[in-house]
């Protein structure tokens, strides 16, 4: 069976979502690698968890996964908050110790 | 062309660019904004998906939750009344090969990997069979991230919270 | 066996007597040091008595070596089974100890030298218990190296002298002890890791069957493992002259090289030697250094004789440059104490050179000048030690005309002076002797080359009985007394046994006479 | 009889050693009484056993042995052996060392460590007598070995003296050199025959076994032997220890480096004598002569009085070594006999002299002459009759005059010489015989002229000379009357008739017969027929010799100083010992002592740092000792290890601190390792 | 379905306890707020509690709540291990004074501890993909607050920052690594996953992408090379009994959580060979992956800890260096690696508990974590210097300790695996990590202490939880046939 390009282009399928999710976990790290300011750092974290859940619904559609995949993603969506919850608690009190929040300059121990 | 075909791409162009606008823009509150954007277009993925319930709980729980969160993270370590909320960069080359890279790398992987692709199936609705799974065979985790919320909760009070010392003083 | 004390076997009591002592010293109050040196004294006496015991009753016709039939004093439980593990069998530790001619006079050499320097640490005034209780445990270490028939056993004891040792050093030493100490900490520990490889390479070739179960038995017993039929077919070291046997032994070699230590492996020792205490520098020349080649007899030659046949001439070899090289080094030093490390390294490879012949001769030569350059090291060390608890000063230069005021030392440190030349009539003369004549059978001019080592050996020692006790006695030694009753007490069962020794070493060598005979004939046969 | 007591005879010096040296100070008179008592009593049964054995069972060997060790399956025996040539060397030793012992009672007297003396005196009696009656190699070996250290300690007596302690180290030093070669002989013979044993050695070698199938390890091992005696009988190459062990208290030098242990390595030779081949007897006699030669030549410029003996013994024995060489066994035999006597009473005459010079400088607490040049003595004679006597039999003895013992043995020692060059061409040995025979002669009479003719440099020393006591001349006497002929032989012409000639025979060679020197037969005849003509030339060159000394030193025809500016580079040379010392000092011993520098500097430095291995941990080594360093070092381990913001090293950047360049490492070790982990 | 889910019940009295025990914490907090640490007590007695339960699981071989955790004798064995160090830490954290500074907030302390020790149990049992990585969180999320619990301490907080932000990435692969791997097996339960590579998905190349991202997660967790260089930035900062819970507890939850994913998922159901081995999966060769991986964490671990000062900091890189030699244990295809893997845990769970605790009495008496402060502390402190050096020479695996023989049947067991290079490391390595050992030691021993330098006193209590480590690490250098039965019967299930 050939396909041509723009045949496949025309069909969205499996492919074309993982695509997208690597897409958007290259960003989410991308952010993660780069950004000095903290929540930044976060926001590529969620960029990264939320293609993992494409991913998982993706996978929950196209293969015989079935609906394992939801659940998955549904509490890793849960587990997103929560961490978030957390991180910017943390990051809050590494505010008030360091009155900063960009990440190069919190680095008191090294070595 | 099919209109989900069209949805996708629409779907998937607002994901992606809005990730990149996030990002790439130097203004923490647009990529605040431009986060939210990525994560609706996420949501909408879910629904092409058939991922109905899912989608909603993104929008809950991430634009609803997560962001407003993230926002007060914003203001609440901007310094005081003069906000600074310019974001700058460190690592740059290495980040962008790395990501790249692992674009890439993913890409082509997904691309060459001969999927075990079985007959989509075109859901109606998710809510009770994720219920009854949620209650059957997902019931040990349903409780355990009743537990990690808790801990989540007291958590983030923690270190949130300023300490009251013994003397009464607060930090 | 058939000898035992309170239903424990004698090598027990021999090995954990000390354990016993150091448990009690350090149960006594702080300030008793008195007690904590006397119980240290009562213990390795006891240890002497012992030895004496095993002297009186030995069997000089057994053999042992690899046949557990002939081995005496045998004391063999099981003490770590695991039973039947589906995908390796049955695990096997065992506490096994037993003497045969090869350890029997190391045993010996450890009790009489631990004794001998529990009384030159007399005077040891600083941390008196901690001192006493390493110092125990040190013997126990020693004493259960010569008595282990169980590689694990050995290895346990190995490695128990290094931390106490490292203490001794390293707090009672002079002033570079922490160097010192940590210098010859690390070369142990490298040789101890070495050898743990190897021990378990070993361990998991050998397997023998158990006649009552049928089991196949993994075993760290050291007999087995000198039984070639054991190695498990398709293991590591299974097989004959295989690269993997020649890695063992090189690295077993390396440990055991390390301790004698051979060139270039040495140069922990001049370090530990002149920072140590008199007493511990006594321990570590007179029996520690053995316990080297003491492991190369028991367990190069006696698991991996087709290596050993191999290896035999670069064995040799090492032996010739240590001779020559410490005796060479000993020449330039200026330090007494650094002098009679070299000369050590020297001696030591005689010892070396002699086991490498593999013949009787060479073998009775190189056990028995293990033993000798104890007995002779201690008395070098323990005059030395005389000479520094007078002055604070080890340089021969500082010294001169000491034969003026302390006659009667330097008679004592003359003998052990000539005992370390050679002189006939004294206990250094046979074991080198046959040392050489059985290497000269194998090497030529191997050997030849060594003998040279005599003539540069009676330059240094002599030029240091000149420097140190000829001449005219400069002024600030005038004062200098001779020997106490305690410092004789150290010296005179030394001194006995060089000359006896010297003049009839019958006694000695009869101990070891069958059991190296036997070992020769098992090596050369290539272990079959 | 023959073996109980030759035993005795060994362990009473041995008694006498253990006695003084515990109890010594503790006896009346230090001990003296002892230990002259035990040894003359040695000597009465020495003699005793001496006229048995000569009389009634000349040709019988008597040997006993018992194990003394097993080694494996080896029995290791001693035992000992009495045959003619060691009941002569028993009386020998043993008579020389019973008036040494006398001699010291007055010339000691007033040592403070009077009885350590004796005991040594004691311990090298029984070590030489070892040496004699022992009938293996091993034993040998180790009275070898002692007799050297009764030599180290005795010439090391006056210990105070840098000089005197130096000359003990490098008489045992030099010594060990000649014994080192020895032992290798032994090793060799061992190693072939499983046996220390002559008797056994030479029936296995006799029944065609070779060291190593090879008849190169017979003449080596025969060689090698020999060097323990080169060592010992103080032969050229290795003869520089002797004049320097002049140090020793003259008594020791009469007993040890004139009469007994010097003589050592000659019987040892004869001992070894049957399993020499002619390679080896030659290469021995080429030895001897060029010692006999050296020493000559050095004697005659020489001034302190021991310094002449030394000299004079040295060239002695090497005549005594080369007559071995040329197998004229006997008459080299004979010689070590009769030189022990004349030699020891030179050295005792010296003894008695120096004894006299010293009294008289220290009364005079002069420190500064020297007691023992013969420039400062000169007269004597009256003042010293019964020295001076004596002296003169000596040295009439020596020269190989007519009438004394010396004349027999030299006599046949030339013409043994003489007979070798006939039977083989070596005209050399013959010829340096003679020329030192002359030299002999020569510097002997100018030692007897100067000391006791003619006038002194400072007439006040000489003035107040005395003779010693009578405990000091007397052994001079029974000396001077034992190196007449008659107690040799009754003809003073020809010693082969007298009853040493009988006694001692040849041995006969047991080497294959291919490698055998030419056979005592032929050796006789050749030396009968040239016996007449050596005999001759040998009494015109000593009487030239003497004539020539007297008429340089007496009658002062010939200026001394003019022939020395003649002989030039000769005269210089010769007076300076032939640079021997010096050669070694810059060579062999520099060269050792260099060889220990750089070994010891290697040690601490390239073998040190090389084992303990890496440089970084080396490095830690250090740091961890002494916590200063943090150039090198730090640069090392950081490289290993880590710190911040060090440009280029991946590691050290690694903990940086920063947690997203950790994520940057995090995922660049992720695609690392992704890439490795696909490629397998 | 509901009988089901009671029957699981039963099953998980352990983990039920401690969340009960979480409970109950929070409530008495709520009416108790004196300062003091009841909470601990509640902890402590909950964790005994619970420590019997697991004990009484002993034998039980089952999968409960609808095969989303396994309670088998493996997972035993790591329960007992963790409530054990868990216990300890408890204890230590009352004898902890950094921590008397947040007093008030001792309760939220001990509930954090118990959500963290309720994740670790977890952890060891899962069978499911989702519930590893729902365990992972809830450690991950826990330890992050209790490392930044000294919220006055700026290293404190630094500390915990770093952690969750490379925590949350972390885990962020991993889950990104786990979606693929559901993708590519369509299951969630970790023997389906296996039967599904078993069957030949033949993907090798998604595969292995896959699994390393997974490793990047787990190798976050046990702070194996390079994957760790979170550990010391967050041990120095943490405080010290969170440090020592991280090193220990964490690392055996970790190990027994990798040791059953790596075993279960990726051999061959086919199971054991003949010659005692197993076989992998095929087209993946995670063996030599983790090998090297242990062999960077040796070699990184132990030379980078010879330069630190911080007791903490030198701790975390000896912990990745430990590490590195456990994970030895796991490259060597047969049942010995896993036992010497279990062995090594028991007996490293005393003796690395012992070095933190050792250090934490110094640190409340010294104030300070520099090494160089200890100099002539041997003679102001015998007993606690004497325990110190045995634990730090049993940390360098010598005789007669426990450490020894944990060295021992790793190295034996790669010797008998073959994996000679590796053991050649791993020796070399040990002989490194003899520096940094000894010179606490030395700094101890070998200096007179500073003039005026008062002995330090340390109370019964003390001294009492010091002789609890100090005597198992004596006694299994000297017996241990227990503990390698206890070890050995726990893999049973492996080796078939």
């Amino acid at each position: 069976m050939e396909y041509s390009i723009m045949e496949w282009l025309s069909d969205p399928g499996l492919v074309h979502f993982l695509i997208v999710s690597a897409m958007l976990f290259s960003l989410g790290l991308m952010a993660v690698l780069s950004q000095r300011n903290v929540i930044m750092v976060l926001m590529g974290v969620e960029l990264i968890l939320n293609s993992a859940n494409i991913n998982f619904i993706a996978f929950s559609r196209f293969t015989e996964l079935s609906l394992d995949g939801h659940m998955i993603a549904l509490f890793v969506i849960i587990i997103a908050a929560a961490e978030a919850a957390v991180a910017l608690a943390i990051v809050l009190n590494v505010y008030n110790r360091f009155k900063t929040i960009n990440l190069d300059e919190i680095s008191t121990m090294k070595g | 062309m099919e209109l989900t075909t069209i949805l996708f791409y629409l779907f998937a162009l607002v994901t992606v660019g809005a990730a990149a606008v996030m990002v790439f823009s130097k203004n923490i509150v647009h990529s605040a904004f431009a986060l939210m954007f990525s994560l609706i277009g996420v949501a909408a993925l879910y629904v092409l998906l058939y991922a109905d319930f899912l989608a909603a709980a993104q929008l809950l729980v991430y634009v609803g939750g997560i962001l407003i969160l993230i926002l007060f993270g914003v203001m609440l370590t901007s310094q005081g009344l003069t906000v600074d909320y310019k974001s700058t960069t460190v690592n740059l080359l290495p980040a962008a090969l790395l990501s790249i890279t692992a674009a890439a790398l993913l890409i082509f992987a997904f691309t060459t990997t001969k999927w075990i692709v079985s007959t989509p199936v075109d859901r109606d609705e998710t809510v009770y069979d994720l219920g009854m799974l949620l209650m059957g065979d997902y019931i040990l985790a349903f409780i355990v991230v009743g537990v990690l919320l808790l801990i989540t909760i007291i958590g983030a009070i923690l270190m949130s919270t300023r300490l009251i010392t013994q003397t009464g003083k607060t930090d | 066996m058939e000898f035992q004390i309170f239903g424990i076997g004698i090598l027990t009591w021999l090995v954990f007597l000390p354990i016993v002592g150091m448990i009690v010293v350090l149960l006594l109050p702080d300030k008793k040091s008195n007690a904590m040196r006397w119980t240290a004294a009562i213990v390795t006496g006891l240890q002497v008595i012992l030895a004496g015991v095993i002297y009186a009753i030995f069997d000089r016709a057994k053999v042992g070596v690899n046949d557990i039939e002939s081995f005496q004093f045998v004391e063999q439980f099981s003490w770590i089974t695991v039973e039947a593990v589906p995908w390796v069998g049955r695990i096997e530790i065992e506490y096994f100890m037993g003497l045969d001619g090869l350890s029997v006079l190391m045993v010996m050499l450890t009790a009489l030298i631990g004794f001998i320097g529990v009384i030159s640490s007399w005077n040891i005034e600083k941390m008196v218990k901690g001192y006493f209780a390493l110092y125990l445990l040190l013997v126990t270490g020693m004493m259960g190296v010569f008595v282990a028939l169980d590689f694990f056993l050995f290895f346990i004891f190995w490695e128990v002298m290094l931390l106490p040792m490292y203490f001794l050093i390293g707090l009672w030493g002079g002033p570079r002890r922490e160097y010192a100490a940590i210098k010859f900490f690390l070369y142990t520990f490298v040789g101890g890791i070495l050898m743990l490889l190897t021990m378990l390479a070993l361990y998991f070739s050998v397997a023998y069957i158990d006649p009552a179960t049928g089991q196949s038995v993994h075993t760290f017993n050291m007999l087995h493992m000198m039984n070639p039929e054991n190695f498990v077919e398709g293991s590591l070291l299974f097989g004959v002259d295989t690269t993997w046997r020649y890695v063992a032994w090189m690295a077993l070699f390396i440990n055991f090289a390390i301790k004698i230590p051979l060139f270039p492996f040495h140069t922990w020792l001049p370090d530990a030697h002149v920072e140590a205490p008199t007493p511990i520098s006594v321990i570590l020349a007179g029996v520690l250094l053995k316990l080297g080649a003491y492991g190369l007899l028991r367990i190069n030659f006696g698991i991996l004789p087709d290596a050993t046949i191999y290896f035999v001439y670069f064995m040799a070899a090492l032996g010739m440059i240590s001779i020559i090289y410490g005796a060479l080094c000993a020449m330039a030093q200026d330090d007494f104490k650094k002098l009679i490390a070299y000369s050590s390294i020297s001696h030591m490879g005689i010892v070396v050179l002699g086991i490498a012949a593999l013949n009787t001769q060479g073998m009775v030569g190189g056990v028995l000048q293990m033993f000798n350059h104890g007995i002779i090291t201690a008395v070098l060390f323990l005059a030395v030690g005389v000479l520094y608890d007078r002055t604070q000063k080890r340089g021969l230069y500082d010294f001169g005309g000491i034969a003026n005021q302390m006659p009667r030392y330097t008679g004592i440190a003359v003998v052990g002076m000539f005992a370390a030349l050679g002189l006939p009539g004294l206990n250094g003369f046979v074991s080198e002797l046959f040392s050489f004549l059985g290497a000269f059978e194998a090497y030529k001019w191997i050997t030849i080359i060594s003998v040279t080592g005599i003539i540069i050996t009676a330059a240094y020692i002599l030029w240091t009985v000149q420097r140190v006790f000829l001449g005219k006695t400069p002024e600030k030694l005038e004062t200098l007394k001779d020997l106490t009753l305690r410092e004789y007490l150290a010296f005179t069962p030394l001194i006995i046994l060089i000359v006896l020794l010297g003049i009839y070493p019958a006694p000695a060598i009869e101990l070891m006479n069958a059991s190296l005979a036997h070992l020769v004939e098992f090596v050369t046969a290539g272990g079959n | 009889m023959f073996i109980q007591l030759p035993l005795l005879i060994l362990l009473l010096p041995l008694l006498g050693f253990i006695l003084l040296i515990f109890f010594g100070k503790k006896l009346p008179r230090n001990g003296d009484w002892l230990a002259s008592g035990l040894i003359l009593l040695a000597f009465v049964f020495s003699l005793f056993l001496l006229v048995a054995k000569i009389t009634s069972h000349s040709a019988e060997v008597f040997s006993s042995s018992f194990v003394w060790v097993v080694v494996g399956s080896l029995n290791i025996e001693f035992g000992m052996m009495i045959d003619n040539l060691s009941v002569i060397m028993l009386v020998v030793v043993t008579l020389v060392s019973t008036l040494v012992h006398l001699f010291s009672i007055g010339y000691m007297k007033d040592d403070v460590r009077y009885s350590r003396y004796y005991a040594y005196l004691g311990l090298f009696s029984f070590s030489m007598l070892g040496i004699v009656i022992t009938n293996n190699l091993l034993l040998m070996y180790v009275f070898w070995e002692l007799v050297g250290i009764s030599s180290y300690l005795l010439i090391g007596h006056w210990y105070e003296k840098k000089s005197a302690s130096n000359a003990a180290s490098k008489a045992f030093i030099v010594n060990r050199i000649g014994d080192f070669g020895m032992f290798i002989g032994i090793m060799i013979l061992f190693v072939s025959f499983s046996t220390f044993a002559f008797e056994s050695i030479f029936e296995s070698i006799a029944a065609g076994q070779l060291p190593f199938e090879s008849t190169g390890w017979l003449t080596a091992a025969g060689i090698l032997i020999f060097c323990g005696a080169v060592g010992k009988s103080a032969q050229f190459p290795l003869h520089v220890w002797l004049p320097d062990a002049m140090e020793g208290p003259t008594p020791v030098s009469a007993l040890i480096h004139a009469a007994t242990m010097v003589a050592a390595g000659v019987y040892l030779v004869a001992r070894i004598f049957p399993m020499l081949t002619a390679d080896a007897l030659l290469i021995i006699a080429y030895i001897g002569a060029i010692t006999a030669l050296i020493a000559a030549t050095i004697a005659i410029t020489q001034f302190d009085i021991k310094k002449v003996l030394a000299y004079s013994t040295i060239s002695q024995l090497g005549y005594m070594i080369m007559a071995l060489g040329v197998g004229a066994y006997t008459a080299g035999f004979m010689h070590l006999v009769t030189h022990a006597a004349f030699k020891a009473g030179l050295f005792l005459g010296a003894g008695s002299v120096i004894y006299a010079m010293h009294k008289v400088l220290h009364a005079r607490n002069d420190h500064h002459t020297d007691a023992q040049d013969i420039r400062n003595m000169g007269g004597l004679k009256s003042k010293m009759p019964y020295t001076y006597w004596t002296f003169l039999i000596f040295t009439l003895a020596i020269s190989g005059i007519p009438l004394t013992s010396g004349f027999l043995s030299k006599d046949e020692i030339l013409a043994g010489t003489l007979a070798f060059s006939t039977l083989n061409g070596h005209w050399l040995l013959p010829l340096i015989g003679f020329v030192v025979a002359g030299l002999t002669a020569f510097y002997m009479f100018r030692l007897l002229i100067l000391t006791f003719h003619g006038k002194p440099s400072d007439q006040s020393t000489i003035a107040g000379i005395k003779e010693s006591p009578l405990v000091m001349t007397i052994p001079l006497m029974v000396l001077a009357a034992l190196s007449l002929f008659f107690f040799y032989s009754y003809n003073p012409f020809g010693a082969t008739s007298g009853w040493f000639f009988a006694a001692v025979e040849r041995p006969l060679s047991i080497v294959p017969e291919l490698l055998q020197p030419a056979s005592a037969a032929l050796f006789y005849e050749a030396v009968s027929s040239v016996h007449t003509t050596a005999m001759i030339l040998s009494i015109i060159i000593a009487v030239g010799g003497v004539v020539m000394a007297l008429s340089v030193y007496q009658w002062k025809k010939i200026s001394a100083e003019k022939m020395a500016e003649k002989a030039g580079i000769l005269y210089r040379g010769a007076s300076n010992k032939w640079y021997c010392d010096e050669i070694y000092d810059r060579t062999f011993v520099a060269g050792t002592f260099l060889l220990t520098r750089v070994m010891r500097w290697f040690d601490e430095n390239i073998v040190d740092g090389i084992v303990n291995g890496a440089a970084v941990v080396t490095r830690e080594f250090s740091r961890i000792s002494k916590w200063t360093d943090d150039n090198v070092v730090d640069g090392l381990v950081n490289a290993t290890a880590n710190s911040a913001d060090r440009a280029g090293s991946l590691l050290s950047k690694v903990q940086s601190g920063k947690v997203q360049t950790y994520l940057v490492y995090v995922i660049f070790s992720f695609l690392v390792l992704f890439i490795l982990f696909i490629r397998i | 379905m509901i009988e089901h889910t009671l029957h699981s019940i039963s099953q998980f009295y352990p983990e039920i306890i401690v969340v009960v025990t979480l409970c109950v914490i929070i409530i008495v907090d709520l009416l108790v707020k004196n300062g003091k640490h009841t909470t601990g007590w509640i902890l402590l007695g909950g964790l005994l509690l619970a420590g019997i339960s697991v004990i009484m699981q002993t034998g039980s071989n089952l999968a409960v709540f609808y095969d989303m955790v396994a309670v088998d004798p493996f997972a035993v064995f790591f329960k007992v291990l963790i409530i054990l160090s868990s216990m300890f830490i408890v204890l230590f954290s009352m004898k902890s004074s950094e921590l008397e500074a947040y007093s008030s907030r001792y309760g939220e302390y001990y509930m954090l501890l118990a959500g963290m020790i309720f994740g670790m149990l977890l952890m060891v049992g899962s069978t499911n993909l989702l519930m590893i990585y729902l365990a992972f969180e809830m450690v991950s999320i826990s330890s992050y607050v209790l490392v930044g619990y000294m919220k006055k301490e700026r290293r404190s907080s630094e500390a915990s920052m770093k952690y969750i932000i490379y925590g949350a990435v972390s885990s962020g692969v991993m889950l990104y690594g786990l979606s693929l791997l559901v993708g590519i097996t369509g299951a969630t339960d970790i023997f389906q996953v296996n039967s599904a590579l078993a069957a030949g998905v033949g993907e090798s190349f998604i595969l292995n992408i896959s699994i390393l991202m997974i490793v990047v997660g787990m190798g976050f967790k046990i702070a194996i090379v390079p994957f760790h260089f979170w550990a010391p930035d967050v041990y120095e900062g943490a405080p010290i009994t969170i440090s020592a819970f991280l090193a220990v507890a964490s690392q055996i939850a970790a190990f027994g959580l990798i040791v059953r994913f790596f075993s279960i998922s990726f051999i061959d159901s086919g199971g054991v060979t003949a010659t005692g081995t197993w076989q992998i999966v095929e087209g993946l060769h995670w063996d030599l992956l983790l090998g090297g991986m242990a062999a960077l964490a040796m070699i990184v671990g132990n030379l980078t800890a010879l330069r630190q000062d911080n007791i903490k900091r030198m701790l975390a890189y000896s912990s990745i260096a430990h590490a590195g030699y456990m994970l030895m244990g796991l490259v060597i295809l047969a049942g010995e690696g896993l036992t010497s893997i279990m062995i090594y845990l028991f007996i490293y769970l005393f003796m690395n508990l012992g070095a933190f605790y050792v250090a934490m009495l110094f640190s409340n008496k010294l104030e300070t974590e520099s090494i160089e402060k200890y100099k002539g502390l041997g003679f102001r402190a015998p007993l606690e210097s004497i325990a110190m050096t045995i634990f730090l020479v049993s940390l360098t695996g010598l005789p007669p300790t426990g450490g020894f023989v944990a060295k021992l049947y790793i190295f034996g067991a790669a010797i008998s695996g073959g994996w000679i290079w590796l053991v050649t490391i791993a020796g070399i390595t040990t002989v490194i990590s003899l520096f940094y050992y000894i010179r606490v030691v030395r700094n101890m021993y070998f200096f007179e202490a500073e003039q005026g330098a008062l002995q330090l006193k340390f109370d019964l209590p003390s001294k009492i939880i010091l002789l609890l480590l100090l005597v198992p690490t004596l006694l299994l250098g000297i017996y241990f046939e227990p503990l390698i039965e206890f070890a050995r019967s726990s893999i049973a299930m492996f080796g078939g």
